[in-house]
């Protein structure tokens, strides 16, 4: 697919956030999708050669738009932070599984520095008819975004830096462990460093609660073709683990069935 | 489409350009993108006797103009690929080709045996695997090897056409490619990809768990056209020429070099229609410099 | 630059960045862009017994991330060289580093007699030039020839320390690292380019007059990276690290591998001051890293 | 050295005309020097890698400006003819050596192509104290090109094309060996495609007209390291020609010097 680039927000020297008009792409997408996106606009440049995985963090139906929030880490979203208006840039479809969704539950989002991305997107379409509190943890306060998304399509958000330059000074997962003692939630939606969402299974009871997470693996494809984002996950025979492709069967998986030893080893 | 019709090894192929063997999955993976019938074949990813696992994570990293990969063949074994994908591969009007592998010699003849009895339409040997412990390169950077693998393998087989993939990692690519000739290959598939290797400074590890990985795309194009143009004064089988291939233009280039077809491999990440993007750009070439048919350029270079 | 500073074979070094021959000419080309005394040496374009013509032109092409070039050892001549390039060069406070090569052993040998009289600080034999219809590459690319000649070379001289220059156009790059060693080689320098090709689909010439020539730049990175590594658990004398380095990162990555030194190319051409850039990048890296010497990145990869 | 691109002007799909500020360069630049110029302007992406020979088509010494006329051809100048005003560009010093002006002479300036684009910088200054002559000439009238700056800076501005679209119909040098009949030339500036070159040296007498190319070789360096740009001239030694490289001892060389079998054969 093609879009044009509407708008591309350099947010601080860390993220900036990018809008394409796009109707089949934004009528396509669900919450917890990605896409793979050509930084470069020129088809005859090789370098960067592979397209890179963002998760969709917004979109607008009405407007047939979608937005992309990126961390500049090296040289394709760097590249990405300097595409100027108009430019016309490729992206394949909608991609993966989704988050599955919920309606009428007591639901909690977390989501760690850059993981905070997809869940804009879900955070509007469980809001509609679910209790949603969001924790959102980062570095520092320039890892913290769109904050006005989520006090507008939540009923908490719950902020932490590591150095306290907003919101509680700590990780989110303490926060959130900490919140537990007073909420009962149905459901956890998480995104973001594997170590934290190590923690977070490690601190809910994962027999009672539903956790959903959606992981990060190095993409060549995208669509399952390559064997490069391989999850290990508990299989059906118990001698053997899965092998589940990150772009395909994931990115969103059930936290339950994912062998986090293999899984955090990076 | 007349112009790009061809044939190998006495199979028929509609075009001459082929998707590489672990760039296209079972090629059902494609099926909701591009028209895969439009394609002259699709080389499937590596089969071996077994199930395989592959290598741990993480497996691959971009460089300047190409990847390096270090898969490691995981694969769903001969018989489940005969059982689940290859009829549904059948349904689509396009050359099968089963990429396979073994550990030792014996698992290549079996496995081979094993395809040659089925619906595939050829059979190609991954002698060149730079990613697995046994095997692999280890057969494709040897002569002797090279010779007594190919060898046995021919013999046991009977109906398929039998193409030796040959690793670029050698001093002398003719040596390699005669050798499977002799040894009775039927076509030569070159190449597979460089052995390379990235670390990460902050880490201080590399970036593939299994350290070295290997190298394809554009970065390596140009040692991909030379090993074709030295294998095409050295054997008398049919070329298929693989290495960095993005466009017509670039399929051109193997073609002149010696190549009698080619197969796509990275390309495919980087665009998953980019194949039928080349088979229609070769036609509209073909057509404006009213070439009557593509291999009419092989071998052409003129020195 | 106290971090920066190391010895090899007995050489004091400022830093461990070197300009790579061929790319760097006689050095005094750079002399009105960069300050030359603060690169920690030059290798200076091949140098033969005799003046040296070329191959014709065309000679260079670009390709993806790369360059292929078949200059073919144009040179002055080793008389010429040290009557008229190297005084003006020793004005310099850097340590020149004399690459030679030879059509036979015994043109190898007189070059190494002359040099090791002569003002340079070490001397480099490039058995590995792909572009030379005799030697070179031909020497390079096998095991009794390799030890025939550095070992002649080596008997032959007795003042100047002894970098043998392999080619990356082999299957197993361990055997010429030890065969190097084991022939009396005081360090090895690795890679020099990849033997490749490039096609001009309109003419169908090949792009260079030479048909093939050395593929250099960012996009062989990763080959010479992992060839480094593979020399650096092969060989116990110094590695000098070369291809496709960009920035102090990349130089990084060749210490981690196993390099004790490194030569910057391709990328003189790219920006003719890059390699300044590189030396104070590495002084920045090293403060803020809290690194006392360079060198202790040394083989530290964590596999 | 590094300027900011002031305008990019694509005059038709073949060429554009692009402005840098730089007053050190222009301050610096002498009619028939070139540059090398990156069309990449992140210095971390490689593809294209090396730097372009661009030939210098005009400076302004007073606006610190200068201006490059490029053909698109190829990845480098499809690449700069998407350059954006105000993206920072980087780029060599004049490089090379330029033309041997005259004062007070009749000069023929032949330009073929592309090979245009120093000639603009030539006639500027030689315009100021010498009778000019510009031949011109081109495939299609598409060729053509700031046809206003030499009516400006020249006595006759002759342009010929092949298909007649414009102008003479033929080849410029056909015209060229015409107009020799009535005009005797000092001194003949010529810059264009080698065949081009070699028709000139053909026609004229070279023993009693100065003759100064400007040649065209691809360049890896620019700057006399890499001798991928040999041309071969006639040398001391009878017996064995010279190489001197296109990028420091030319572009331009005495046209008499030049072994034109060798040259041409490309
Ligand atoms: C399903 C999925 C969704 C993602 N969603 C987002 C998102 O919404 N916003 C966002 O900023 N990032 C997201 N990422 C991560 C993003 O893909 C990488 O940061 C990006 O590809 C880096 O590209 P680069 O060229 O800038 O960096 P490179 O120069 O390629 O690499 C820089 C660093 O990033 C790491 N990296 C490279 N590729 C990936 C990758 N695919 N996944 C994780 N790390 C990688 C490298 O190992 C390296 O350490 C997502 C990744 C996946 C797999
Ligand atoms: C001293 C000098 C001055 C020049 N001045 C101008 C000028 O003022 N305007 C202009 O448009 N062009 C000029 N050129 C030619 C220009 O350098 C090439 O057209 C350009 O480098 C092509 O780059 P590319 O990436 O677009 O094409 P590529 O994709 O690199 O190649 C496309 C085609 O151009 C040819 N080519 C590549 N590099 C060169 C080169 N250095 N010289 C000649 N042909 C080449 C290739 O062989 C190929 O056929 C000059 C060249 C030289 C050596
Ligand atoms: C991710 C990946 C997996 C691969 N798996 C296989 C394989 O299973 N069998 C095989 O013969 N070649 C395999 N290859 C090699 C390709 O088929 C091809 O030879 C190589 O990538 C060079 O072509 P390219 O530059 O077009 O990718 C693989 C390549 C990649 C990038
Ligand atoms: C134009 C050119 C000329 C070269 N000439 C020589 C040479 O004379 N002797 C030599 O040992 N290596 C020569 N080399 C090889 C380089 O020194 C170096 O080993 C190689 O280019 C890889 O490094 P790079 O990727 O940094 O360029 C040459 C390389 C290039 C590009
Ligand atoms: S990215 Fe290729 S299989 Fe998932
Ligand atoms: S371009 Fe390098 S010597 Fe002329």
């Amino acid at each position: 697919m093609k879009g044009i680039v509407l708008e591309n927000k350099i947010l601080n020297d860390k993220y900036g956030i990018i809008c394409i008009k796009s109707d089949e792409f934004a009528q396509n997408a669900a919450p917890g999708q990605f896409l793979m996106i050509r930084p470069q606009p020129y088809d005859y440049i090789y370098d960067p050669l592979l397209r890179r995985p963002l998760g969709i963090c917004d979109i607008n139906e009405k407007k047939g738009t979608f937005s992309l929030l990126y961390m500049i880490v090296g040289k394709g979203t760097k590249l990405l932070s300097k595409i100027k208006k108009k430019t016309e840039l490729s992206f394949s479809e909608p991609l993966g599984t989704g988050f599955n969704l919920t309606t009428d539950k007591k639901v909690a989002i977390i989501g760690g520095g850059v993981g905070i991305a997809p869940m804009t997107f879900l955070s509007k379409i469980l809001h509609e008819n679910n209790e949603v509190d969001v924790f959102y943890g980062g570095a520092e306060e320039k890892d913290i975004l769109l904050t006005h998304i989520f006090e507008e399509y939540s009923n908490n958000l719950i902020i932490a830096t590591e150095d306290g330059s907003i919101g509680h000074k700590g990780f989110i997962t303490e926060v959130f462990e900490n919140s537990l003692k007073f909420n009962n939630y149905d459901k956890i939606f998480a995104c973001g460093p594997k170590p934290m969402l190590k923690a977070v299974y490690d601190i809910i009871d994962i027999e009672k609660i539903e956790f959903e997470v959606s992981l990060e693996e190095r993409m060549a494809c995208g669509i399952g073709a390559c064997l490069g984002c391989i999850i290990s996950t508990i299989g059906t025979d118990p001698n053997s683990n899965s092998q589940k492709r990150c772009c395909v069967e994931g990115p969103v998986f059930n936290g339950k069935e994912i062998i986090w030893e293999t899984v955090c080893k990076e | 489409m007349e112009n790009l019709k061809t044939e190998i090894c006495g199979i028929k192929f509609k075009n001459p350009v082929i998707a590489a063997s672990g760039t296209f999955g079972y090629g059902l993976e494609f099926t909701n993108r591009i028209d895969i019938s439009m394609l002259g074949g699709i080389s499937v990813k590596g089969i071996s006797l077994n199930e395989e696992k592959g290598n741990p994570m993480p497996r691959i990293m971009e460089t300047h103009a190409g990847m390096l990969n270090a898969i490691g063949l995981q694969n769903i074994g001969v018989n489940k690929f005969l059982d689940e994908k290859l009829p549904e591969l059948k349904k689509y009007d396009t050359n099968i080709i089963a990429n396979f592998w073994g550990k030792t010699v014996e698992e290549y003849t079996e496995v081979a045996k094993i395809l040659d009895c089925s619906d595939v339409d050829m059979l190609e040997m991954n002698i060149s695997c730079p990613n697995i412990k046994e095997g692999g390169i280890a057969f494709g950077t040897n002569p002797e090897m090279t010779f007594e693998v190919v060898n046995k393998v021919k013999k046991s087989i009977s109906n398929k056409p039998l193409i030796v993939k040959l690793s670029p990692n050698v001093s002398n690519i003719k040596i390699f490619g005669k050798t499977a000739e002799s040894a009775g290959a039927d076509a030569i598939s070159a190449i597979n990809t460089l052995l390379g290797m990235s670390i990460n400074i902050n880490t201080r590890r590399p970036h593939l768990s299994n350290v070295t990985g290997g190298l394809s795309g554009p970065a390596i194009k140009p040692v991909a056209v030379r090993m074709v143009y030295e294998l095409y004064q050295a054997v008398d089988i049919p070329i298929i020429g693989i290495g960095g291939i993005m466009n017509y233009k670039d399929v051109a280039e193997f073609f002149i070099a010696g190549a009698s077809a080619v197969q796509v491999g990275t390309a495919n990440f980087v665009n998953p229609e980019i194949i039928s993007t080349i088979i229609d750009d070769l036609t509209t070439y073909c057509k404006a410099n009213e070439i009557g048919n593509f291999t009419e350029l092989k071998g052409t270079l003129r020195t």
